[in-house]
């Protein structure tokens, strides 16, 4: 079955229109003009700015980068010129992007994430906001907000309570129970979460006996860890009803499939870009084919399709080896 | 313009043990290159980061990448034949700029030699005096050594294991040696940088390095390259995230503000 | 520097003496006889044995496995004949092994796993007991004993009441906090800790629409979880006192120094023996090769050797991106 | 004995888009393969399970796979060019079983092909009579079928889009066939090979199918690749757990009690 009209590509997050339903991921993509010679940002749907803080960080020692077997490890430190640099330097150029651009905000306190969203969001070439919780609280030793539901909602609440913009909250996957925090984000006013951010790794210099990044510890990003993102999508999905954007080694339109059916509805792909920066737009083009020759009207259609829930009253049940 | 060319293998030579030569037909990318720029090779199989490789040759509509195999993605384009296609970005970065220098001595060392064919033949081209300074671990890895001094470069060799030249580093040789250049071009492993750059403060001259370091986006994109540079640089990258340490060294990107730096400007 | 006397690979874990510090997971090697062909097992330092439940189970529906960016999903779902059958039958051959033969105990109670782990533990046969708590616990909604410290301390306690022979807690990395885990077990009675056990995850066939295991999840293992499996031994090691083994796709010999190096006492090879089943023995001999190069007269000289702790005081800092 | 064999390659030949034919030496293996035996091919860059193929052509030291480009481990496989070396563990499994038959239908879908073919020629020597129901999606993937009908077999051929042959399933044509074979052996995608028992069970005639599943070990260690079987079937592995479901079905390994199944005795 052959469709009269082009299947639609288009997807709303909260309050944010997005024409094609795949956004480049938060520190892998710069502001999008970096990659603008490689591709056309008229067909990716926005950009996730890397994350910006308070104060201006350094950032981490190299090496801050580490290939692995499908994988990366990054432990950039969040290098950044801090918000008011940022703001009177950076944003203004933005307005030029022919997509759309939402801001990421991180820091090391509630009041450091509710200060930097408030003045990022007062900005209108941000259409969104991104709030990266995979960030230690200095408040109580360094525990990282997106591991405890309750630092979580904190944050969560303090953000929404600065900004009418969308609120993307954006998951890490080192925890026990993904589902839980996710429901905590949402209960605290978050339109839409991102699953998932990298997952803790490290990799060690067999010559030197040192651990490769200058770090100690990085994210670690790709095809390898994309098994496990669509996990997270897929229990996410079945725990809340706001959207989800899915992200974790999406090379191809396969792999993008795979995160639409398990519940996401939008894409982020990141490490890709280092891979071949005519991923995203080639991703756009085949999701496109791919609802053509099935005859679906709109990517819409398919997201949880895949979502049957799990063979066992007990999740965990059955995948123990 | 930097873009992403599709190309097609023209010739594949095995230099040495696990050293390639790798040329393919770029027109358009050969046109644009500048001496000291890199491209990014994107994997065929996917699953990994392009791989940052200098530039060797850009003449005649053809362009070429020298590499060792050192891990999955060089191993992975050393298996590419003839007629195969493949995709780059490039050409990427900024290259070395010459000056009025007159008498240029370029500094190889390993896989550095890939970097330094085309401004060795830019010098030659424009009647400079160029001496190539080259080293490796043994005469096997020399690789090309006859070729630059057939694009009319004197070549003066150091090894390791002293199977060819002089028996030791290849910096030795340059602080001894009978003429001063009015300029230092270096690409290597980066002991041999800091050594250059040690010789170059002593003798008083300028010295430009192309540095090394783990990339993901080579665009400058992801920050995943930086290396600590004097804020006062032209090239450092006029923001303050880059020195919140208070220092006077701020964090500039290997692949986007480099990868050639003045050696006296850099804070590492 | 070269030496007078080979290196040696020797290494004990609790009262277990093993001739070489390489073990073959469990449920990847069988009991080692489907292996003999293809290697030599007087190479290795021993098997651990499929896990074994009190009653049969017929495991679960196929497919069972799904290749992943340099990985494997697995969802065996404990296929065994129950400990009943299994000593009556299984368990004799096992003396024929020329290695250690380490008994694997999977429940779903923590009663389960002291009655298995008693009857097998009295087996001459078995030289030692792997408790696999990646289990969900049916008294408690299905909660996987390993990612709760308490019911990981009780299973740990009751098994260790059973036996004196030495204990290996095999703990999960689906966890917020794999260290505070490692204590609890450490603590409960445990002679050593396996690091780690699969990382969930799951894949969609794009085409049909439907999860790719028949069980829906399953556990990812192979070299794309190294990073994460590096890290998780490097943690423990800081935790904990009790020697680890190491695994987490583990395939050359550079593959297994990081876990050493990390901290691990021993490694144990798993899902590498599907792509080539001489990997352990190669490993074994490379071990030893680069012990000889470096002048280390045993491979106990080199564990945690590159364990320097964290860059930051906030263990988490610095890798979110 | 099985054993893992470093072969070297003797010829790669590309039979239709995506269908490769990899011949190498081994005689060591050739001597003992038996019809309907698989191998397991180890990837030459790892990080990857081995990846289960049949054995297709075993003579005069030389032995062959018949693959076809599904994903990453066969699209690396297809990389492969004379004078390569890989590994192979081999050979494997229980091969088809031909009994008193005297006339034989060997029912093929598309890569299944690549199993038959061994079963064919022993089948000739003996001096049966060898009939080949060969079904593919269009004429261009009936790779091979001329190769059985110089080899004594009476090819019968049936594509999806009816470009060659019967336009529709083989297995149509089995059902409808004049003379009733006494055996059927079938190699091919499940619906194909369910639809083969089906045939079978209105014909009345036993048959043996080779199944296929993802494996993981390919050699009975890692129990990823069961299929549910009559628990009093001679191939059961003979212990409860098995059964604990309480059904008469037990779970059998394709790649150790398999990969050939009497079709009867299948519980799927
Ligand atoms: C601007 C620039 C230009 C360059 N130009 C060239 C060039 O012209 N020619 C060239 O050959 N190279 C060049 N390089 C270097 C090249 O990009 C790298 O060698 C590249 O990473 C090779 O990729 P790989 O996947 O083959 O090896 P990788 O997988 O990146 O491995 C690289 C190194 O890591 C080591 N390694 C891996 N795992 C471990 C471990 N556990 N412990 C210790 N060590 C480990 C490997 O042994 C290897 O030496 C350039 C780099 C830059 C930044
Ligand atoms: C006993 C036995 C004998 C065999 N003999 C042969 C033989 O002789 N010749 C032969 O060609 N094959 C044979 N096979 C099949 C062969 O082993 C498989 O095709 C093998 O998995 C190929 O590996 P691969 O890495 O190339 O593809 P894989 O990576 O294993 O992928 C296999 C399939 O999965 C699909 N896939 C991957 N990701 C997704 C997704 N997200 N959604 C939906 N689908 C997806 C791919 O498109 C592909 O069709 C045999 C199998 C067995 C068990
Ligand atoms: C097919 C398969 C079956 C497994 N079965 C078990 C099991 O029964 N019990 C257990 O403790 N671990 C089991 N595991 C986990 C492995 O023992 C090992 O801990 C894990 O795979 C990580 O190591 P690897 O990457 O080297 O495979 C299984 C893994 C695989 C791939
Ligand atoms: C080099 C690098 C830098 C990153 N920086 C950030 C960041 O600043 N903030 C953030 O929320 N995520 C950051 N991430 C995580 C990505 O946004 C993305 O969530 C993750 O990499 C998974 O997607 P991928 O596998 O497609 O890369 C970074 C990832 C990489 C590889
Ligand atoms: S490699 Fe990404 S900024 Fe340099
Ligand atoms: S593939 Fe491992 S048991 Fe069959």
């Amino acid at each position: 079955m052959v469709m009269q009209r082009r299947p639609d590509l288009t997807i709303r997050i909260g309050k944010l229109d997005l024409p094609y339903p795949t956004l480049m991921a938060s520190g892998c993509y710069g502001s999008g003009e970096e990659f603008e010679p490689f591709t056309d940002l008229a067909q990716i749907g926005g950009v996730v700015l890397k994350s910006v803080t308070r104060a201006p960080r350094l950032g981490n020692q190299t090496p801050r980068l580490v290939q692995t077997p499908a994988g990366l490890l990054n432990a950039i430190g969040l290098q950044n010129p801090g918000i008011d640099w940022y703001l009177e330097h950076d944003v203004k150029k933005f307005a030029k992007r022919p997509c759309k651009i939402i801001g990421s905000v991180a820091g090391f306190s509630v009041d450091d994430y509710a200060y930097v969203a408030e003045r990022l969001a007062a900005r209108d070439e941000i259409h969104a906001l991104e709030v990266n919780i995979s960030c230690p609280n200095v408040a109580s030793e360094g525990e990282t907000f997106a591991c405890n539901p309750q630092l979580t909602a904190r944050v969560v609440r303090a953000v929404r309570a600065t900004t009418d913009k969308t609120l993307i909250v954006k998951l890490s996957p080192n925890v026990t129970d993904i589902a839980s925090i996710a429901r905590e984000a949402q209960d605290a006013g978050a339109d839409a979460l991102a699953v998932i951010n990298t997952v803790r790794g490290m990799a060690i210099d067999v010559q030197t006996w040192k651990p490769r990044l200058g770090n100690v510890t990085g994210g670690l990003s790709g095809p390898a860890i994309r098994p496990i993102a669509v996990l997270a999508v897929y229990e996410v999905a079945r725990a809340v009803t706001i959207p989800i954007v899915g992200q974790g080694g999406i090379e191809t339109t396969t792999d993008a499939l795979e995160f639409f059916l398990a519940g996401a509805s939008a894409v982020c792909i990141g490490t890709a870009n280092f891979t071949d920066p005519r991923i995203p737009v080639r991703i756009a083009q085949e999701l496109r084919e791919y609802l053509e020759q099935r005859g679906v009207a709109s990517i819409r259609e398919i997201v949880g399709k895949a979502n049957v829930g799990f063979a066992s009253p007990f999740q965990y049940e059955g995948d123990e080896g | 313009m930097p873009a992403v060319h599709d190309v097609a293998v023209s010739d594949a030579t095995q230099l040495a043990p696990g050293v390639f030569l790798l040329g393919f037909h770029a027109p358009a990318l050969v046109d644009v290159t500048r001496p000291g720029q890199f491209l990014m090779a994107i994997p065929p199989g996917g699953e990994r980061c392009a791989t940052a490789l200098g530039i060797y040759e850009a003449q005649s509509q053809r362009a070429s990448v020298l590499f060792f195999v050192c891990g999955p993605r060089t191993r992975e384009l050393a298996q590419l034949r003839v007629g195969d296609r493949f995709a780059v970005s490039a050409p990427l970065g900024n290259g070395f700029t010459f000056g009025t220098a007159s008498d240029v001595a370029i500094v190889a060392g390993g896989v550095g030699i890939a970097s330094v064919l085309l401004p060795a033949q830019a010098l030659v081209r424009m009647g400079k005096r160029v001496r190539l300074f080259y080293g490796a671990r043994t005469a096997q890895l020399l690789v090309e050594k006859d070729r630059f001094a057939q694009e009319g470069c004197e070549v003066i060799c150091a090894t390791d294991d002293g199977s060819f030249g002089h028996h030791g580093f290849v910096t030795e040789v340059l602080a001894n040696a009978q003429r001063k250049p009015d300029l230092i071009l270096a690409c290597g492993p980066s002991p041999m940088l800091r050594a250059t750059a040690a010789v170059a403060r002593q003798l008083g001259v300028p010295a430009q390095l192309s540095l090394e370091e783990t990339f993901a986006c080579g665009v400058g994109g992801c920050w995943g390259c930086v290396v600590p540079l004097d804020r006062n640089s032209a090239q450092a990258p006029g923001f303050p995230g880059a020195d919140a340490g208070g220092s006077d060294a701020v964090h500039a990107r290997i692949c986007k503000e480099g990868p050639v730096f003045w050696a006296h400007e850099l804070r590492w």
